[in-house]
């Protein structure tokens, strides 16, 4: 038997993230094990709820190395928690799969820790990049407090001189608010804005997109891939959702992808089984998770043992993986693996997904 | 009317009162008197059932009322002016006579509260003040009256005199002397043990938590040891 | 100059005036009484004169200081000291504890001696709870010492809260009703204890309703009625005057006074 | 100008969202002096049942109604399991009974419903009114219309009728209140009743507002419960002026100084008004002499 | 045979469950355990002397907590201090601030009291979110390595990363259990218990209420700073949540579940509070609502904590 390790927020503010990582995980060893396993070792998965809690995470993750004695963890829903795994695994010299955005993750390089997710500045550069194809020159942020917007905001910053692009109004809201029209207003207001940005999860970007209708502004809005499912049309409502852009992976849109984009089958597989179990819609986050665990079981198989340091090395020599997210390739200078291609830009349209070309 | 046979209560583990007997006859005035701590407000904590009695028996007009919870024994008839006269500070003192009568929501509400300001004017003075505003005193009027606001037929009183000017004590004896001709029955614990024995008929006397005497109030006051001991004669 | 000076104090709630230019003096040994209806003030006067109100006008000196709305603890450190007509106990300390609290200005030292539980501070806390015991016992509530305060009768708290005042050794003690809720054999102890006091040289300002009590151990009485003074002097000019037997004593009373 | 406008109407929205919630709070701490840590959670409830009734099949309007009985419901089972049986236990000790409760409503949420949020439709469609200049949800309306309704009913209830001042009596002195024949734990049975009634209003009336989901709960207490300390605890007058003072603090720090820091002004304006009124806007002192 | 103090008692039942419990620990991470529970341990036991002792309530002791942890993630970058020094100088700024902020809000009571002092608590949380350029924001911080395991391990005590904050959180707390005991029967610690009595009793027997209440938040609040270091320092990581208002909420709960009247019936809260979680993993989707149930089944059954309870039901037997 292998045992895989998971820590991840399935409660607490940033289940979001955390609940369909879970679902999925649970979904894909059930799947595994139904197909014979890993070389025809069974596979289990100790999976644990860290509540989006650096502290419970960090004790999960000691208590997967020290206790469960897994090959392997998967997991950190948040930048937050995965830093806290990062110390455990790295001392007890375990691999871990990281399921959180910020580069600072892999970047610098850590021997035994991994991620899926691209990077929250890939996003912000594959919005601005569609931007700047419009000619879009000022723009005004507006973002979530929580760990999510706050990365995204900083990432967004940094990077947006690249494209020629200013930030002239910057506001914040907090993840529970209710309304977010003074902010709105505020940025309507800016000079020579042309475009809203709003990175951000949970309900804060479906308020504001209907709080955006509520004031007649007739800019373009770009949410992030915080919300790339089919929930965030129905919550923000199909007609106040209308002409929204965002990246996204190509999960959203399987259905769209023609028959020989590589991804395809793996996200409809995906995508009809993880549906047929929770019936809930997919999401970006889930994809994490999907992809983590293919990485992580495809390592496993090349090295044919599981030796934490042969799944390592197994690991980093990934190649031309297929995932949710992209198509992966590590090496040992690149951690993640993926380039801005993982993303496609997608557009509200209908009350669904088109993709912009 | 009240009779409490071998009644016996205790806070937590330690026993307070180790086997009370007693006897209220329809439209008598009783009285207990005692040294602090005797148990006194015990037993009438026991009486109107705030207190959870261990052993023995209640009966009120012929019905045991050990099982009846604290708040349906007004409904039988038995009001209680309780010691540290507990009043709502912070209602207003119309609003605490007015929840003495909670039970009732005829005229006679209003004909009483009258009653009420005719016996004690200041409260009238105060109705609109909050009952915590009150001094010492007129609170315990205030508990008094509010206590006949439950249209009792037996009112137990916790040393209605308590904190009391000279005047009005002897006016609270008149009053429990006067609700006799209104067929409302008493059972008086008093400190002042000698005006208290003046308006009973009967009277009881408690140490540690004990009856050790009893008898009519005239020979209770002629009695030596009780000058000696209550009346400080 | 007397101990305790009263002069003109007066205060209002919500255009009700409680207390209206009262003055008296007080004197080391001496008992003075402050009598009147219910309602008349004397609670509120005890309250402005130990900082728990702040007077509307009129002045408190103590040993020619002026006091006026000084914080009860200031005044407690200038040697006042008082009882509740509506108790204040320490509910959830023993009955020693709550006597012990009464040594707090002679048994405190720093925190951080208290912290760190050096001896210093171990030898104040045994010093004042060998203090506490004798005033418990002479209050008749030594047997009581270690029961939780909460639990005792009201007659016992009344004796507990007159322990825990004397315990601060004060120059000046006020008395607010302490015979209430004690039979007449129990008030006359609590007497005997208030005169020896008065005797080793406090003075003190006494409310109490047991006419008995005042009359037998006051040396000057103050009557109150609607906040005002409506007569002063000893026990027997007091009881005789007409105003005092018609607002307060009642002429059964008034007899009683004499006989 | 409009955009003063456009801030002030969306404080007022915010606002009365922690008024409901703030007044939801006055009855059980009326009765008992307890805060009940859960009122959020009945919040939560009042919006998640109607979501699933709702989507169930039942008429919007029933659905709210299964709602705020089922809540009720859940409120009156809150007091006879968990308050009840501690009778006569320290108040933080029911206090944490309550946090206890709302750990509890919320674990039994997310297995019997799920953790996605949801909303529905607002009761008279989107389209924003425009009010000099700025606009506001025909929704916010019926949650303004909401708070106002509770307030008038709470504060009629409180000040006219003999129930309403047993509830008060019962936290003022539950001893007394026994001894004049007030069934003390009927009360508590009723308060809890009518404040989870109240709170599964708020719920079903903010959600097409705000979202819902089975962890709504929280943040909306602590919001309700600063409004009310704000106004004044237990005074009906003082849940709602300081639920709309707090959404109107917020909305404009939000508008004319940051939106970071709006919680943040929030909270100093609140410390500000209880130095200067320790007891809250409306709160009244405690009576009590020594 | 002499008899001991209870404060002796309470200190020696401590330091053997310490001390002995690792004897059955099958792997390191029950020494993480232990460590979270003497860290949550050490700021209940400032919540006992601030609610417990003197009755006033606080829901924003995490902000201290924060201020201490931030202050071993700060400190030694910018100023480069020893984490140790910055973890002193975090209790420091915490004692500063708890004297600036308790003067104007210990005026209040109670619920008031509560909302104030969570006011306080929210406000350190959000700018330790929201300045970025200090703090890294929401996404969190490292923390240096303390260094004083290297240097046992120079000494030839050799002690896993685990076994080590074990060790040290332990000893810590033991130290701070033993002040609280010392402060609960002495002057202070009776003027404070004395004030949570009747405030103006106390006052007339001279307790200055005032400057009493505020030292005991001012100690409550270097508890908590003690703690919030000391968790910092052992997880080398940490995050804005460590000042957020559940982890106020969680401490104040610690010390009422287990007896907020006694040190050692909050630390027995701590412990259980932090194993509870650990236990119900195995009820995975359940855990939340057993927590729930816990919660209230100990203040039902247990209404003056779990410690004080057992103990009396203990004593009832045996007379
Ligand atoms: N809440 C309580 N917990 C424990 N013991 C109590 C409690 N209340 C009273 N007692 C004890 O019960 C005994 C009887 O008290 P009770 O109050 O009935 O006396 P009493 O006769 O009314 O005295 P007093 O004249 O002083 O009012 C006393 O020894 C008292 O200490
Ligand atoms: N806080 C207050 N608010 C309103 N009225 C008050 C307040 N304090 C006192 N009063 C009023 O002032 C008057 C004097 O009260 P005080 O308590 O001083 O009387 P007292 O002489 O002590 O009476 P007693 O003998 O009954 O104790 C009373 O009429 C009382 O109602
Ligand atoms: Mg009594
Ligand atoms: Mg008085």
């Amino acid at each position: 038997e292998i045992k895989i390790g998971a820590t991840v927020s399935a409660t607490g503010p940033a289940s979001f993230l955390g609940d369909p990582e879970a679902k999925t995980l649970e979904m894909l060893v059930e799947e595994l094990n139904a197909a014979g396993g890993i070389n025809g070792e069974e596979v289990a998965l100790v999976l644990y709820d860290d509540a989006g809690d650096p502290n419970k995470a960090r004790t999960f993750a000691t208590r997967l190395v020290e206790d469960d004695e897994v090959v392997a963890i998967i997991g950190g829903s948040t930048t937050g928690t995965t830093m806290s795994i990062i110390a455990v695994a790295e001392d007890a010299e375990i691999p871990f799969i990281s399921l959180a955005g910020a580069i600072e993750i892999i970047d610098p390089v850590k021997p035994f820790v991994f991620k899926t997710p691209h990077t929250d500045r890939m996003a912000c550069e594959k919005i601005f990049e569609d931007m700047k194809a419009r000619q879009i020159a000022k723009i005004g942020l507006i973002s979530g407090t929580d760990g999510f917007g706050a990365s995204m905001q900083a990432q967004c910053k940094a990077v947006v001189g690249n494209y020629g692009i200013e930030i002239v109004a910057d506001e914040t809201y907090g993840p529970q608010d209710a309304d977010m029209t003074p902010q709105l207003t505020n940025i309507k207001g800016a000079e020579g804005i042309q475009a809203i940005l709003n990175p951000g999860f949970g309900q804060g970007p479906s308020i504001v997109t209907r709080n955006y209708a509520q004031l007649a502004i007739d800019l373009p809005l770009y949410q992030s891939h915080g919300v790339a499912s089919d929930g965030f049309i129905e919550l923000a409502g199909a007609a106040a959702a209308e002409g929204v852009r965002l990246p996204g992976t190509a999960l959203l849109v399987a259905d769209l992808l023609p028959d020989s984009d590589p991804q395809k089958a793996i996200v409809a597989a995906y995508k009809t089984a993880f549906e047929a179990k929770t019936g809930t819609p997919v999401g970006t986050f889930g994809g994490y998770a999907h992809d983590a665990f293919r990485i992580l079981t495809d390592a496993i198989t090349r090295a044919g043992s599981s030796d934490p340091a042969a799944i390592r090395d197994a690991i980093e020599a990934t190649s031309g993986l297929v995932g949710t997210t992209g198509t992966v390739t590590m090496s040992a200078t690149d951690h993640l693996g993926l380039d801005l291609s993982a993303f496609r830009m997608l557009e509200i349209k209908d009350g669904g997904w088109t993709i912009v070309e | 009317m009240l009779t409490v046979e071998g009644l016996r209560s205790r806070y937590g583990r330690i026993e307070v009162l180790h086997g009370i007997d007693l006897r209220v006859d329809s439209g008598e005035i009783v009285t207990v008197v005692g040294a602090n701590g005797a148990g006194k407000t015990t037993l009438l904590r026991c009486l109107s059932g705030v207190q959870p009695v261990s052993g023995g028996t209640i009966t009120f007009r012929g019905e045991a009322l050990t099982p009846v919870p604290a708040y349906k024994r007004l409904r039988r008839g038995l009001a209680q002016s309780p010691e540290g006269r507990q009043i709502f500070t912070n209602l207003s003192v119309e609003e605490n006579l007015r929840l003495g009568a909670f039970l009732f929501t005829d005229d006679r509400v209003d004909k009483d509260m009258d009653d009420a300001f005719q016996m004690f004017p200041i409260l009238k003075e105060k109705r609109n003040l909050a009952a915590g505003g009150l001094s010492g005193g007129q609170q315990q009027m205030l508990a008094i009256a509010r206590a006949l606001m439950g249209r009792p037929s037996c009112l137990l009183l916790d040393e209605p005199s308590m904190g009391l000017a000279p005047i009005l004590v002897s006016q609270i004896f008149e009053v429990v002397k006067g609700l006799k001709a209104l067929d409302v029955t008493v059972l008086l614990v008093e400190q002042n043990a000698f005006g208290a024995l003046k308006v009973a008929d009967r009277g009881y006397v408690m140490e540690t938590g004990r009856i050790s005497m009893e008898g009519a109030a005239a020979e209770l006051i002629a009695d030596p040891r009780i000058r000696e001991a209550y009346l400080g004669i | 100059m007397s101990l305790l000076q009263v002069e003109g104090l007066g205060i209002t709630f919500g255009g009700l005036r409680a207390v209206n230019d009262v003055s008296f003096a007080l004197n080391p040994g001496e008992i003075v009484s402050v009598i009147g209806p219910n309602g008349a003030g004397k609670t509120t006067l005890f309250n402005m004169i130990s900082g728990v109100y702040q007077p509307g006008s009129g002045k408190v000196k103590l040993n020619g200081e002026d006091v006026t709305a000084m914080s009860p603890h200031l005044l407690a450190r200038r040697g006042m000291s008082r009882t509740f007509q509506n108790l204040q106990i320490f509910q959830s300390m023993t009955v020693l504890e709550n006597a012990i609290a009464g040594y707090h200005l002679r048994e405190s030292g720093s925190v951080l001696a208290d912290l760190l539980g050096l001896p210093a501070s171990r030898r104040r806390a045994a010093l004042a709870e060998e203090g506490a015991r004798a005033l418990l016992a002479r209050v008749g509530l030594e047997r009581a010492a270690e029961r939780e305060a909460g639990n005792l009768s009201y007659g016992a708290l009344k004796r507990l809260e007159i322990a825990r005042a004397l315990a601060l050794d004060p120059k000046v003690l006020l008395l607010d009703e302490p015979a209430a809720g004690c039979n007449a054999v129990e008030t006359e102890e609590i007497d005997h204890l208030i005169a020896e006091v008065a005797a080793s040289g406090v003075a003190i300002l006494l409310v109490e309703h047991d006419m008995k009590m005042v009359m037998r151990i006051s040396n000057h009485i103050v009557v109150l009625d609607h906040g005002e003074k409506i007569a002063e002097g000893d026990p027997a000019t007091v009881s005789r005057n007409p105003a005092v037997i018609a607002a307060y004593l009642g002429t059964e009373e008034a007899a009683h006074a004499h006989g | 100008m409009s955009e003063l406008m456009q801030f002030l109407l969306s404080g007022v929205t915010v606002g009365a969202v922690y008024a409901l919630v703030a007044l939801g709070f006055t009855i059980i701490y009326n009765a008992s002096d307890v805060v009940n840590f859960a009122q959020g959670e009945f919040v939560m409830l009042g919006g998640m049942i109607t979501v699933f009734a709702f989507e169930a099949g039942l008429p919007l309007p029933l659905a709210a109604v299964v709602a705020i009985a089922v809540t009720a419901g859940i409120g009156v089972a809150l007091n006879k399991l968990a308050i009840e049986p501690a009778r006569g236990a320290p108040v933080v000790s029911l206090i944490i009974i309550t946090i206890g409760a709302s750990i509890f409503i919320r674990g039994v949420t997310q297995l019997t419903f799920d953790k996605q949020l949801h909303r529905f439709p607002a009761f008279s469609g989107d389209d924003p009114i425009q009010v000099l200049g700025a606009t506001i949800l025909p929704q916010s309306l019926w949650v303004i219309a909401g708070a106002l309704a509770v307030f008038v009913g709470l504060f009629f209830f409180f000040t006219r009728t003999l129930t309403g001042k047993a509830i008060l009596a019962t936290s003022n002195n539950r001893l007394a209140a026994q001894l004049v024949g007030i069934n003390t734990n009927w009360v508590m049975t009723l308060s809890f009743a009518l404040s989870a009634g109240i709170g599964a209003l708020a719920g079903v009336l903010v959600t097409p507002i705000t979202l819902t989901s089975y962890d709504v709960g929280i943040a909306l207490a602590l919001k309700g419960f600063a409004a009310a300390m704000l106004g004044g605890m237990g005074n009906p007058k003082g849940a709602l002026v300081g639920g709309i003072l707090l959404g109107l603090f917020e909305a404009l720090t939000a508008g004319y100084l940051s939106s970071q820091y709006k919680d943040a002004a929030a909270f100093v304006v609140i410390l500000a008004v209880l130095f200067a009124m320790p007891q809250g806007i409306f709160g009244r002192k405690s009576t009590d002499r020594v | 045979m002499m008899k001991l103090s209870p404060k002796s008692a309470t200190l020696l039942v401590l330091a053997l469950l310490i001390a002995i419990t690792p004897f059955f620990f099958p792997s390191g991470y029950y020494y993480r355990v232990g460590a979270l529970i003497f860290v949550n341990g050490i700021a209940v036991t400032g919540i006992v002397i601030l609610t417990g002792y003197a009755g006033q309530i606080s829901l924003g002791h995490a902000g201290f907590a924060g201020i201490g942890a931030y202050a071993c993630a700060l400190a030694p970058v910018h100023l480069g201090l020893h984490p140790a020094l910055a973890a002193l100088l975090g209790a420091v700024i915490s004692a500063l601030l708890a004297y600036l902020v308790g003067r104007p809000i210990l005026r209040l009571k109670g619920y008031y009291l509560g909302v104030a002092s969570l006011g306080f608590g929210i406000l350190v949380s959000m700018v330790l979110a929201n300045e970025r350029w200090l703090t890294k924001g929401p996404d969190g911080i490292e923390v240096p390595d303390l260094g004083l395991r290297a240097l046992l391990k120079q000494a030839g005590l050799d002690l896993s990363n685990a076994e080590f904050w074990y060790a040290f959180s332990g000893l810590c707390l033991l130290i701070g259990a033993w002040l609280a005991l010392n402060l609960y029967n002495s002057p202070t610690g009776r003027a404070l218990r004395a004030l949570h009595g009747s405030e103006i009793a106390a006052r007339t027997v001279g307790v200055d209420v005032t400057r009493l209440k505020l030292q005991a938040f001012v100690i409550s609040a270097v508890y908590a700073s003690v703690s919030g270091s000391l968790l910092a320092l052992q997880n080398k990581f940490i995050t804005p949540d460590v000042a957020g208002y559940m982890h106020s909420i969680e401490m104040v709960t610690m010390a009422v579940l287990g007896g907020a009247g006694s040190v050692l019936g909050a630390i027995f809260g701590a412990g259980i509070l932090t194993l509870l979680p650990q236990v119900l993993t195995v009820f995975a989707e359940y855990e939340q609502l057993l927590l729930g149930l816990v919660m209230m089944l100990v203040m039902i059954f247990m209404r003056d904590g779990l410690l004080p309870s057992l103990m009396r039901r203990v004593r009832g037997r045996d007379e």
